[in-house]
């Protein structure tokens, strides 16, 4: 019989894999930022699998708040790219008009 | 019976994550690409809940979908369109390598995540944390966590957000402003932020207790920024010069201002006065959403609001 | 009675969440699929918020699930609105 | 009444599956909109049957959250930049 918690942590690890393949893979920026994005979605669940412990008793707060300081930092990070790519796109067009 | 319905739901968001997640990465179009993103968060959340984590659901609900959702859009408008690029293939070898090397990776995760499953010994923190829970000032033991047992973690946390909108600060002027919104976006907008800031007031309030806190109602009140933003307002809803800034360090300043505080009350850093802690937590709380508020949004803009600059640009002119 | 009640209700509501989706499937364009998501998606959360409403006895959570459904009304009448201008922009800019 | 309701949570999720291939069938940009707006209201629903289900008054919170955050990403998603505008 499948587990709950291991039906989401080994999802987890697949969603983890995933993103790091194609944030390797991946030449275009905003595709790997996507990418790094679904890598933490994936780390995350493996934090929130191994929290639940049944449906009947309630599940531990310390991975639950570690993965929400993670969704933040993830999100300041996220921003933190775009911005840099958005400024390598104002380069590439200056250089194009010369 | 019971049971099965649950298996069944499971398997469902399972699958849907996993198809989401491929298709989010590999489509054609970075536009529908990121548009699955956001679904995949919206089934994200539904994982979170179903797995009895309602404060990282709130979390993912808002920032997520929500706010990451708004930031990659904004990201995608920066291109020109005849730079949209399409899929650049890499050789054949090395996807393969990779490939491998990544399955190699994920199933020794896999193997030593079973391995701590099957020998799952030890107390767990969560017990403590539930052992310690009426020490700290609050009842909802994640909130407890977050601001009293590891207050650190979140010291850093602000100070990492406040690290990144610097460095977009850095980055040079704001995107420009979307163009001002038709009647049906206005009323829509005129309506949707003062529901945004309520419930961003109300989960503040209820993280003492229930799930909810700083970091969900930072994130809400920051889309209503984002929607203020869109709607082609130009002040988006920030207060002007010298008090944004002091927003933005708010939340780290207010929260070391109490760690020292402590310190020199005789305990150590960030160590509340047991009877004092509910109080300081949410003046904490307080002073963390409203920076946590204020970072995302400048983010979203994507460089140092037109206000800040115009008087230099002026000069030069 | 009451979970009876409920329990239609709910199952109404699912019927109408099918029926939107099977709108959005076999409709032959998007304002044809407009119309037939924005109706029956309504309703059928409006169906499934009352079943649920019947179940609780807390009145803040009862306030909740009104505030969501008018809230998700609200937001599927301006949402229409918006997307109907984008199709209709997106052919002029097409044509 | 526990089973119906994940029952219902369950056949709601299926309904979110089939309306997700249903925009994958139709990429043009509108429809992108309805469907997400389809899903948002998908989502809302099996989040307020878990609430039930799961006994958990805080996930009530969850599907307010889910239903703001829907009408954001619509208007996100329906803006054009500056650039754009010839109205």
């Amino acid at each position: 019989m499948l587990e709950t918690s291991t039906l989401y942590g080994l999802l987890g690890i697949i969603l983890a894999a995933l993103g790091l393949q194609a944030a390797i893979l991946q030449r275009d920026a905003i595709r790997r930022i996507l990418a790094i994005n679904v890598l933490g979605v994936g780390v995350f669940l493996v934090f929130i699998a191994t929290a639940y412990q049944g449906a009947d008793t309630p599940p531990d707060a310390v991975p639950h708040a570690l993965v929400l300081t993670g969704i933040v930092v993830a999100v300041a990070a996220t921003a933190l790219a775009l911005g840099l790519q958005r400024r390598l796109e104002i380069l590439d067009e200056d250089t194009d008009d010369e | 019976m019971t049971f099965d319905a649950l298996l069944v739901l499971d398997m469902l968001l399972a699958t849907l994550m996993l198809m989401l997640a491929i298709a989010a990465l590999h489509c054609e179009s970075l536009r529908q690409g990121i548009f699955l993103y956001i679904v995949f968060g919206l089934v994200t959340a539904l994982a979170w809940a179903r797995l009895k984590a309602p404060d990282v659901a709130l979390a993912e609900a808002a920032i997520g979908s929500g706010v990451a959702g708004a930031l990659l859009l904004a990201g995608l408008r920066d291109r020109k369109p005849r730079k949209q690029k399409s899929l650049l293939r890499r050789p054949a070898w090395q996807v393969l390598t990779v490939t491998y090397l990544v399955i190699g990776l994920a199933l020794t995760a896999s193997w030593a995540f079973l391995d701590a499953q099957a020998n799952d010994v030890g107390p767990r923190l969560g017990a403590m944390v539930q052992a310690e829970l009426a020490n700290s000032g609050v009842s909802n033991p994640v909130t407890a966590v977050l601001l009293n047992f590891r207050a650190y973690d979140t010291l850093l946390e602000l100070a990492v957000l406040l690290a990144a909108l610097l460095g977009v600060l850095a980055l040079g002027p704001e995107r420009a402003a979307p163009r001002a919104a038709g009647p049906v976006v206005h009323h829509l907008v005129a309506w949707l932020t003062p529901l945004l800031i309520v419930t961003a007031g109300y989960l503040l309030w209820v993280g003492a207790h229930a799930p909810g806190g700083a970091f969900q109602a930072g994130a809400l009140l920051a889309a209503a920024g984002i929607v203020v933003r869109l709607s082609g307002n130009p002040h988006n809803g920030l207060p002007s010069g010298i008090w944004v800034r002091m927003l933005a360090v708010a939340g780290c300043g207010v929260f070391m201002f109490v760690g020292l505080a402590s310190m020199g009350g005789g305990a150590n850093l960030l160590q509340y006065p047991a009877n004092w802690a509910g109080t300081l937590i949410l003046l904490i709380e307080v002073f963390a959403t409203l920076a946590i508020t204020t970072s995302l949004v400048l983010v979203y803009l994507g460089g140092q609001p037109d206000s800040w600059s115009s008087g230099r640009r002026k000069a030069r002119a | 009675m009451i979970d009876l009640l409920s329990g239609v209700l709910i199952i109404g509501g699912l019927f109408f969440y099918v029926a939107g989706t099977i709108g959005l499937l076999r409709l032959p364009d998007t304002l044809c699929r407009l119309h037939a998501v924005t109706k029956a998606d309504n309703l059928g959360l409006g169906l499934l918020a009352f079943g649920l409403l019947l179940q609780l006895t807390d009145p803040l959570s009862m306030l909740k699930v009104l505030l969501i459904w008018i809230l998700v009304l609200a937001a599927s009448a301006a949402g229409g609105q918006l997307i109907a201008r984008h199709v209709q922009r997106e052919q002029e800019d097409s044509s | 009444m526990t089973e119906l309701l994940l029952i219902a949570s369950a056949a709601l999720g299926l309904n979110l599956a089939l309306s997700l291939l249903a925009m994958l069938r139709q990429p043009s940009a509108g429809d992108r909109m309805l469907s997400a707006q389809l899903l948002g209201t998908n989502g809302v629903g099996v989040m307020l049957l878990l609430s039930l289900a799961q006994d958990q008054a805080a996930l009530l919170d969850v599907a307010l959250v889910l239903a703001l955050l829907a009408a954001v990403v619509v208007i996100a998603f329906t803006r054009r930049p500056q650039e754009a505008s010839h109205d």
